[in-house]
């Protein structure tokens, strides 16, 4: 059940072009915007593409180290692309420890883009080598191309009276001259970019260019080995408009701003640093969106309560965390519950349990977010597939917060925070208004009374004259919302909480299947699986297996349709990045005889697993 | 709840709710209550722009008598619900309210980094000095010896002032009052309603039950007089029968001590005149030892500093950006 | 499916005799110490009892209100008392609030005892009547002694100088007095209880002593109306030894203490106040045992994180507290999953969610006991079934803490905590020691090696020479427990984890049955549902039902073999005071066509609702 | 971790565990860290005694680079273990490890109790008035106006100053040091260790990442003579060049001033001699404004209070009762 014991074969991904270059350096080596570069190359060719960088801790380290060493994946080209690639076609290590931390990351027969004056004996030993890499046989199989970056790079910025220290800032230039060659791409873009950067007349702009060039020269002059082929990129058509990349944490701020301006509301998001949720506060503190402010809390309680309390004085309340934060807040989120308030709650899952592994994405809080509080506390939780996805699963979670009264819990990952794929810029004017519609003066208002259709209280604000009325977290009477110790009342609201959330699912009815309605095998995931499974489900269906993938959005209330769907498969597969919580759940709600697919590793699935065990499954059963 | 028969001036009776006070026969906590609404009928302050948030405890269950807007929260969080709201709407007149265990054991965290924030809020710590509605556990404010369920031999642990705590976490508003010396607590409850920045009022609150009489040691009405100095802004720090005690600073200025006017007449000069300004003498009046000195009542500190809400407010007007605009920052490409 | 809605007929329970009285009055009207007489008077008769505290809210209230009555209710006779009654035969109300509060829980005919001269129009206003119940005709149908208890009383102890107020406190005792003449009971073993409280001359002893005998003498002289039977108690021959009544929360001290003492450990209950867990505190508090202390701190999450400190240090960490306390818990709970050290969880459970209904029981803190922390984090989760139970469920909880270097959660609740029965007490010295053995130094020491056959890791205390070594939150190498970010051994530590937990169903490998082996019905129940349940299954079982019962106290991880066992009756019925937690959780596991019986009023379940269900199921399926 | 291998005199490198130093190069942590080292063998502190306790951050990845025991627990918590851990074996010798982060921030309720339940351990705290770990936000600690990501425009809220509300919640020792003034931090360190009760030392630690230079006003060499004032039990309050200035309070002891003895030669009877036991005095010293004010550093505060682990295991060693009997109390019958 370890997607990463799977052996390392070829990419399997073979029916349309794309190729996956990953990055790898000290975190001073730039890599990370070297890396952007690239994507966006690629992606003004139109095509499909997406992108993940890769931390190995949170604190920096000594440089040369291989706990220093941090990288960049990106993979495009035409047809689906919805993963970042299992493995890389290409690898770029700017030092000793870069290619020990991702050599095992590289297909056979994989290029390596080395500096080789990097691989002096202090290099080789700082990294852990016993021996240096290059001389013994420990690469055979692989493409190099080794060259002396450094030197070579000192030479081409000189001229700009460039030192030794700045002039290796520009290694990164060098080698991206170097990689655009190889997909035969001019640098003139680049430059441009560079020029609107720094300015035109800009010392590091010139120098930077300079070594871009240089790169792109000496790859063009005979000095690259001659088996190594170009790759040509392709002419793709996407979507006519206007686009750019996207990160999940963007996404994710994008849509929570369009929510709560298309609702007239304001929105004060109350955070806490954590990896790696801290992104979605430091992109929204950045926007200085009219109407949208941020507020850091003194810890995650506090952060909660706060949010709460925007709601409850009539703003949109945001809240958000990864697990340990999570955690922290589930008494407060009990009381929203109680008190049946609008509240966002954002779960940047990582891997657990406790501290865990901060940067690694994984899907184990599920059960913490339906089932995680004390009494019966039901909220609805929703999953975003993709970086994209993220915009409108915010937008959703607004919807159903405010016209239910009631917590939304978003459940995100590292993985889909940070990874990025090309993003057409919505029409935000397009967006339907929906304005929220607050109590106003009447005269027999009771406090809980519910809106008969979606059971959903009245939202009354203070400062509404004459709707002075006292919530609060001990039982309420179920209309007038007074404290109320009876046992049958308290059997009554526990049934009314419940079914609010439970009738949420009719705006989840539509369930999305890629594939036929009917076959051997369904495959259900949720939230940053989607890029694996969607491609391993279009290269088995390309191949004629009857296989079919829906990626649920609505976690919680689960829809009843999805038994239905599911009846229609001879075997149904839920894959997912934890122990089989969503399995288990569905165990409970409405398929007990689905099977189970696992990887608890902090790493995404690799197509190339997905696609074995489907496979499997489907020919066990014909 | 009928918006229109508002009466034109509104008695305290008028701020209250429709549900039957819940608390022990003879808790302080009845006598405060009636202070709150007096407070309010003073300023005739609007119900609807009012909102008590609180914590769990006894106390905490103040919001529901009061016919304002009301929430009674989770334990030691009211604060963090508070600074919620105020950003949101920061017109609204928020009263904390609190018990010792809410905002000193699990709230201090909260507590602390409200006066640090300078919320503008009221917070009325009701100090019984014990759990009350948990049945009578010492608390952080619990002198050492209390004896209780958990501290059957006495507790070992030094208590802790909230108002010492307050003034270290940067408070721009520290008083003290007695629950039922009503006639000085609605002034003071009144001057922290007024005052812009968290206001934290201490009110001493006799939990019948499970601590009772407590602090009779300086409110006994036969002591008052001695145990008790009224600090009033500019003027000297005098009290006991006739005004004959004034409190000076000692020499190496570690703490405060008790000047004897009808002994020594001409020490008059060393009395101390308050200056709710200082700090220094702010933190040696809030703790001085109740068996050899008085308790220190009324606005013991309160200088000027911006708010959290304004601060936040002001800087949210600020934001002009839209969304579209934004969208389209950094690097696009056109197809 | 709300157990109270079902109307009030008989007691149902007539196989053999038994009786419930319910005391209500004032809190200062000594009610709990009345009742707790009488409990005494039937214990030493030898019958089995049962007792519940019922008090409605968390505060005091002003005398002769509604919100501020206090109950105590006791049933007492021969066979299987396991459940304090579903509804009294005799209701002593010392005022008319305590008689508006508690009238519904009276059988029709009952015998209602009252102190008339407390219907004054004062009083009957107080309680919030409209008219005198006593005059109208809504008492009908019940049998009433209606005396004027509190001029009787001041009566009787004027002789010893008592005034009106100091008088009023003797009226318990009066009642009581009448009350052991019901049951044709000498008032000897009261007095000599008052004596030896008070001192034989000591005019309190006196004064209530003169009550008490006055309450008698009343009822014998003939002022009592003869159509009241007076019901004679039968004696009955239980176990030999010393006897003495326990609650839930005493139970469980001793419980706890027991466990430590025979591990040779020194033990801390750290915790903070909270409704209903802090008795467990109080009690450990008063007893002063050798080695044995309690630490009240600041929090729930100081509390939690110092029990885990203690344990670091070489003692055993116990934190007890109950649904708003223990969400809070939650992170610090899943760093000791992480760490691997032994730590015992004590829920009281309280209805929820949020603050909820603080004084009344639930069982729905389940879900989140089992599945509430963030990550994959697994921990052992107990229930005790009754107050005697518990103190076997504490030991046993210690033992796999200690053997298995696990938290062990044990989920009690309000009714537990409080509810009585009689018990035998056991002695001590027969109890095996089971001295724990720490890691003493050893050369190839690796902090994370494992136990084969337990997979526990080694427990090694700060101060043993050689064996200095760090632990953490954060994602450990399965073997030298340093940190580790590698993906495969992410996945290894999850999956250890699991199988540590998972093994420890061994434990409990025998499940008791009551009833045959195989039927039509076997109902599933688990903590203090146990009492009702068993009373339906005898009582059913009696009547040639083929039903039978479990009551499991491992709720994770499951047994398998409940699967076996369950597989031999025609139905599987799970019975728990939530919406079907346990129902979903064996639906997972084990048994997919289970059905559920649920209730969620913060009271417990009534034997004659059960039995009708029961019946139900059984007959449609017949 | 071989156990006979132990030299006879223990190197600061023997308290070095195996796993590799991982903070970025130039942080501040690194001196610390041999500050730590250096004053454990100064004292030949035995390894198996010495339990480092941290909470989240960068500095609390401290435990793992000491060859003692460690324990790297939860964000915020460490006093809380650090209590656990002292009431069950108080001989053990326990460092608590925290950043401004985790001890003013999330943990600062367990910071103020921790002083006030006075346990015997020291408290290092490593101010770099940032979250350094998560990337650089301002924290509690931080400057008004700290540009940080979340806080793009500038920080809004003032700063706690951890020594005064240690001192506000009952600290007994309170002492300051500077990161790489590591011959002035050892002795600080020993001190702190040789303190019967919470000592808390707040360390400046440059993070050279997010918040670099944020201490060089007083610590940068050419300056700290004039901005650090380093305190002596016992001796006058001089500092500057050739001591030539020296610190009073001032006439409504509402602040510390400093004196010019060049200039006021005779002055030098105001000068305040340094009373570690004054909390008047040390509170002053604490609040001085770091732009017109040196720095206090040195052991600010020290007094002597009884002890929670100390109370605690007293109380336990009183403990006398035998289960069996305490089961057979009360009301029992035989059968
Ligand atoms: C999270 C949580 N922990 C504990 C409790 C139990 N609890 C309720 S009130 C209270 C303390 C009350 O003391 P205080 O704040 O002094 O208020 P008082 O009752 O004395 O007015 C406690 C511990 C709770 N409700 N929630
Ligand atoms: C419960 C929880 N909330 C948030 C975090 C994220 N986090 C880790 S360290 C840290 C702050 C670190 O700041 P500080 O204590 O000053 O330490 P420094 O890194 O600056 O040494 C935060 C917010 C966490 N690990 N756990
Ligand atoms: S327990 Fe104490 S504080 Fe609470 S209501 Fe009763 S007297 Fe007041
Ligand atoms: S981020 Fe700052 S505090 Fe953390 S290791 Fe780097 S320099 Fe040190
Ligand atoms: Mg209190
Ligand atoms: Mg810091």
């Amino acid at each position: 059940m370890d997607g990463n014991s799977s052996e390392i074969r070829s990419n399997n991904i073979d029916d349309n072009w794309s190729t996956t270059v990953r990055f790898a350096g000290d975190s001073g080596d730039g890599m990370q915007l070297t890396g952007g570069r690239l994507t966006f190359e690629a992606a003004i060719s139109g095509m499909g593409l997406a992108t993940f960088p890769d931390y190995p801790a949170e604190i920096r380290a000594p440089a040369g180290t291989t706990f220093g060493v941090s990288s960049f994946q990106v993979r495009f080209g035409e047809g689906l692309i919805a993963s970042s690639g299992d493995h890389a076609d290409i690898l770029v290590a700017m030092n000793p420890a870069a290619l020990k931390v991702n050599i095992k990351e590289v297909l056979p027969g994989g290029l390596l883009i080395l500096d080789s004056s990097s691989f002096n004996e202090r290099g080789i030993k700082k990294a852990g080598y016993e021996e240096n890499p290059l001389e013994n046989n420990s690469l055979a199989g692989m493409q190099i191309i080794s060259a002396d970056i450094s030197n070579l790079t000192i030479e081409a910025v000189k001229e700009f009276g460039l030192g030794n220290k700045d002039g290796m800032r520009c290694r990164n230039m060098w080698t991206l001259g170097l990689i655009l060659w190889l997909f035969t791409k001019e640098t003139n873009e680049t430059i441009n970019w560079l020029q609107n950067k720094f300015g035109k007349d800009n010392i590091l702009a010139k120098a930077n260019m300079a070594a871009l060039n240089a790169g792109h020269s000496y790859a063009e002059n005979t000095e690259i080995s001659s088996d190594i082929i170009r790759k040509i990129v392709p002419k793709i058509k996407p979507a006519k408009g206007k686009w750019r990349a996207i990160t999940g944490a963007e996404s994710l701020a994008f849509g929570l701003a369009t929510g709560a301006i298309k609702s007239k509301l304001n929105m004060t998001l109350c955070s806490y640093p954590i990896t790696p949720a801290s992104p979605i506060m430091h992109y929204l503190a950045n926007y200085e969106l009219k109407g949208i402010g941020i507020y850091q809390a003194e810890d995650e309680i506090a952060a909660c309560c706060s949010a709460i309390g925007v709601s409850y004085a009539g703003g949109l309340g945001v809240t958000s965390s990864s697990g340990p934060g999570i955690s922290l807040k589930t008494e407060a989120i009990g009381l929203a519950i109680s008190v049946e308030l609008p509240l966002i709650i954002i779960n940047s899952q990582r891997a657990g349990p406790s501290t865990g592994l901060p940067t690694r994405a994984e899907q184990s809080d599920l059960m913490q977010a339906v089932h995680g509080r004390h009494g019966e506390a039901p909220l609805v939780v929703l999953a975003p597939k993709s970086p994209s996805h993220c915009f409108h699963i915010a937008q959703k979670a607004i919807h159903i917060a405010i016209k239910y009264m009631t917590p939304v819990m978003i459940l995100s990952d590292a993985y889909l925070t940070n990874a990025s794929e090309p993003w057409l810029i919505p029409d935000i004017s397009g967006i339907k208004e929906n304005p929220v519609s607050f109590g106003e003066y009447n005269e027999n208002y009771m406090p809980f009374e519910r809106n008969p259709n979606t059971l959903a209280r009245k939202w009354v604000k203070p400062g509404t004259k004459g709707m002075e009325h006292r919530i609060g977290g001990l039982e309420k009477d179920s209309i007038s919302g007074n404290i109320s110790y009876d046992p049958e009342n308290h059997q009554e609201m526990t049934n009314l909480r419940a079914e609010k959330i439970r009738n949420i699912q009719n705006e989840f009815e539509k369930i999305e299947i890629i594939g036929p309605d009917k076959g051997d095998l369904l495959v259900i995931g949720w939230g940053s699986t989607n890029g694996p499974i969607s491609e391993a489900q279009e290269l088995l269906s390309n191949k004629g297996y009857a296989i079919s993938h829906t990626q649920i959005s609505c976690l919680w209330p689960i829809s009843h349709n999805l038994k239905n769907i599911a009846s229609k498969f001879k075997e149904v597969l839920v894959v997912e990045m934890n122990d089989g919580q969503l399995f288990n759940l569905l165990k409970v709600e409405t398929m007990p005889n689905a099977k189970s697919l696992t990887q608890v590793s902090g790493k995404p699935f690799r197509v190339s697993y997905l696609l074995d065990k489907f496979k499997e499954i489907i020919e066990l059963r014909n | 709840m009928s918006i229109n028969t508002e009466p034109d001036k509104l008695k305290p009776t008028d701020y209250a709710s429709d549900q039957e006070v819940r608390w022990c026969p003879g808790c302080g906590d009845y006598a405060i209550l009636n202070a709150v609404k007096k407070t309010l009928a003073d300023k005739q302050a609007k119900k609807e722009n009012t909102v008590f948030v609180s914590g769990i405890g006894c106390s905490s269950r103040l919001p529901y008598y009061m016919a304002t807007y009301g929430f009674h929260t989770i334990h030691g969080r009211a604060p963090a619900f508070a600074t919620g709201i105020k950003i949101t709407n920061p017109k609204l007149d928020v009263w904390v309210i609190t018990g010792d265990g809410d905002s000193l054991s699990i709230g201090g965290n909260h507590f602390i980094h409200l006066f640090r924030k300078n919320l503008n809020c009221q917070v009325l710590l009701f100090n019984n000095e014990i759990y009350g509605l948990t049945k009578g556990q010492a608390s952080p404010a619990s002198r050492i010896g209390t004896i209780s369920p958990s501290t059957p031999s006495g507790s070992l642990e030094a208590p802790i002032s909230a108002c010492e705590l307050a003034l270290s976490s940067g408070a721009t508003f520290v008083a003290r009052g007695v629950d039922t010396a009503i006639k000085k607590l609605v002034p003071t409850l009144s001057k922290a309603q007024e005052h812009v920045g968290t206001s934290l009022v201490e009110i001493y609150q006799n939990c019948i039950v499970y601590n009772d009489d407590v602090f009779k040691s300086f409110t006994d009405k036969s002591v008052a007089s001695e145990k008790q100095i009224h600090l009033e802004h500019g003027q000297p720090m005098l009290f006991g029968e006739n005004n004959k005690k004034g409190l000076a600073i000692n020499k190496d200025y570690s703490s405060l001590e008790i000047i004897d006017l009808e002994q020594n007449e001409k020490e008059i000069s060393r009395v101390l005149v308050h200056d709710y300004k200082n700090k220094t003498i702010a933190n040696l009046l809030t703790q001085m030892d109740q068996k050899s000195m008085p308790v220190a009542l009324g606005v013991i500190y309160c200088v000027e500093k911006p708010t959290l809400d304004n601060y936040y407010t002001e800087k949210l007007n600020q934001h002009n950006n839209e969304i579209s605009n934004i969208m389209e920052k950094g690097q696009t490409w056109t197809i």
